[in-house]
């Protein structure tokens, strides 16, 4: 899913007076989840719209420079499941945004082929202070880790393996 | 109306499922994605079907999911139904 | 503390092979601190330097735009104890690194007269896993919060209040 | 030869610590460094030097650092000691 109206870059609900309660349920869903096939540069996406929360926890993975048995690795492979992957996200992001009572998220995660130290996954969590914005954004990533249809492949030369599970925490 | 509509409709899928596979499934099976009938006599379940692809046994690890939802092996499919068979997922 | 050659940009550990382990402790420390009296982009800071860790967990820090009573806040006004204050950040910094095995820390702290939305303070730690990465992020923000001697003024008109006490995580 | 040229030096701190203080202590006080001699009868302790100053009790929030390390208020002092007395930080 490919959000073109962006709802991540909502006023903060703590600059807001009145009756913006009231509206909020009408608002847009404050969660932006995006699947990109090519490169992004995450500085750039960031720049452009993290700024209305006075806490924001981020992180970014990239692909390591090695397999996971240690031994050199050419590419890693990311398939997904379209639809159920976007939709699962999307929805377990809402989820730990309400109940962390986070503001607003943002995630993108690669498919494809990448390279060692292209980014695979961004994720941001804005919020009015810290603790939600982390743990929001650390259960989010476990998230993307163990709850979304994400398969990885690793190849070295003309020889690919499909992981059979995560790094570990 | 709509009956007689996919009556006559080429690729009429009002008796079998669409069958997706993923990673390390799809390689091992040689396809990605196929339609399958649903057996006429009684229900059928994903289980079931599973087995009527003759990939062997199902592994513990791999979930299931209709329609784009998680489901236990049991789940009942229905015509028009989207199974997908899930390897462990590794993202992030 | 102002650290002009940046020892942020090391190359994975993971990366090396052979006999760099030995000369690990001979090269330079491996956190960054800097104290900034005027604005700086997290992003563009960022995009120079963080790409060469599979994990990097990041904290941005921003004004709010109200005081911690609630009220209109034209500035934030925040100072230091200069010397003492980038010492016991670098201190724990590497403290944090050493214990959680992360690989980089960069602590960027504003002072001075900051408006709402400006950055005070961006967190940087990479690992080659989220959980050191996510962790030694959490804790040394604990640490530029509760042990580190910064203090704030709000200041609204010409009035000024010095805060007592830190938000709540 | 270094005690001769330091009894020679106009700003002489071989009996005076530097004494500093930060946010509100300094908005109450009306200056932020001062020095101030030691008491030439024995030893003084980061506590005394405070009371010396006039300026109340010792808030039990303030933090002492001497030599810029967090301390005990009853640490003793030493000539050319640098003491700060710290209000609750607030960073981050």
């Amino acid at each position: 899913m490919l959000v073109t109206n962006s709802p991540f870059c909502l006023p903060s609900p703590v600059a807001e007076m009145g009756d913006a309660k009231a509206q909020r349920s009408e608002r847009p869903k404050a969660v932006q989840v995006e699947i990109h096939s090519e490169p992004f540069s995450p500085w750039q996406r960031l720049e452009s719209c993290c700024d209305r929360f006075a806490a924001s926890a981020v992180f970014i993975g990239r692909v390591r420079p090695e397999s996971a048995q240690g031994t050199h690795l050419d590419a890693l492979e990311l398939t997904h499941y379209p639809g159920m992957c976007e939709r699962r996200i999307d929805e377990d992001a809402e989820r730990l945004r309400q109940l962390h009572g986070a503001g607003a998220v943002l995630v993108l995660h690669r498919v494809g082929r990448l390279s060692p130290g292209e980014v695979i996954v961004l994720v941001v969590v804005q919020a009015d202070r810290r603790g939600p914005a982390q743990r929001c954004c650390n259960e989010l990533l476990e998230v993307l880790k163990h709850d979304a249809p994400f398969w990885k492949r690793e190849w070295c030369g003309d020889q690919g393996a499909w992981l059979s599970g995560n790094t570990p925490l | 109306m709509e009956a007689r509509l996919q009556a006559v409709m080429p690729h009429d899928d009002s008796g079998s499922v669409r069958v997706l596979l993923f990673a390390a499934l799809r390689d091992q099976a040689g396809w990605e994605e196929k339609r399958m009938p649903l057996a006429g006599d009684g229900p059928q379940t994903a289980l079931q079907l599973w087995m009527a692809l003759e990939l062997g046994a199902l592994p513990a690890a791999v979930r299931v999911a209709v329609n784009q939802q998680l489901v236990d092996p049991d789940q009942q499919l229905h015509a028009g139904d989207e199974l997908a068979f899930l390897p462990p997922f590794t993202g992030g």
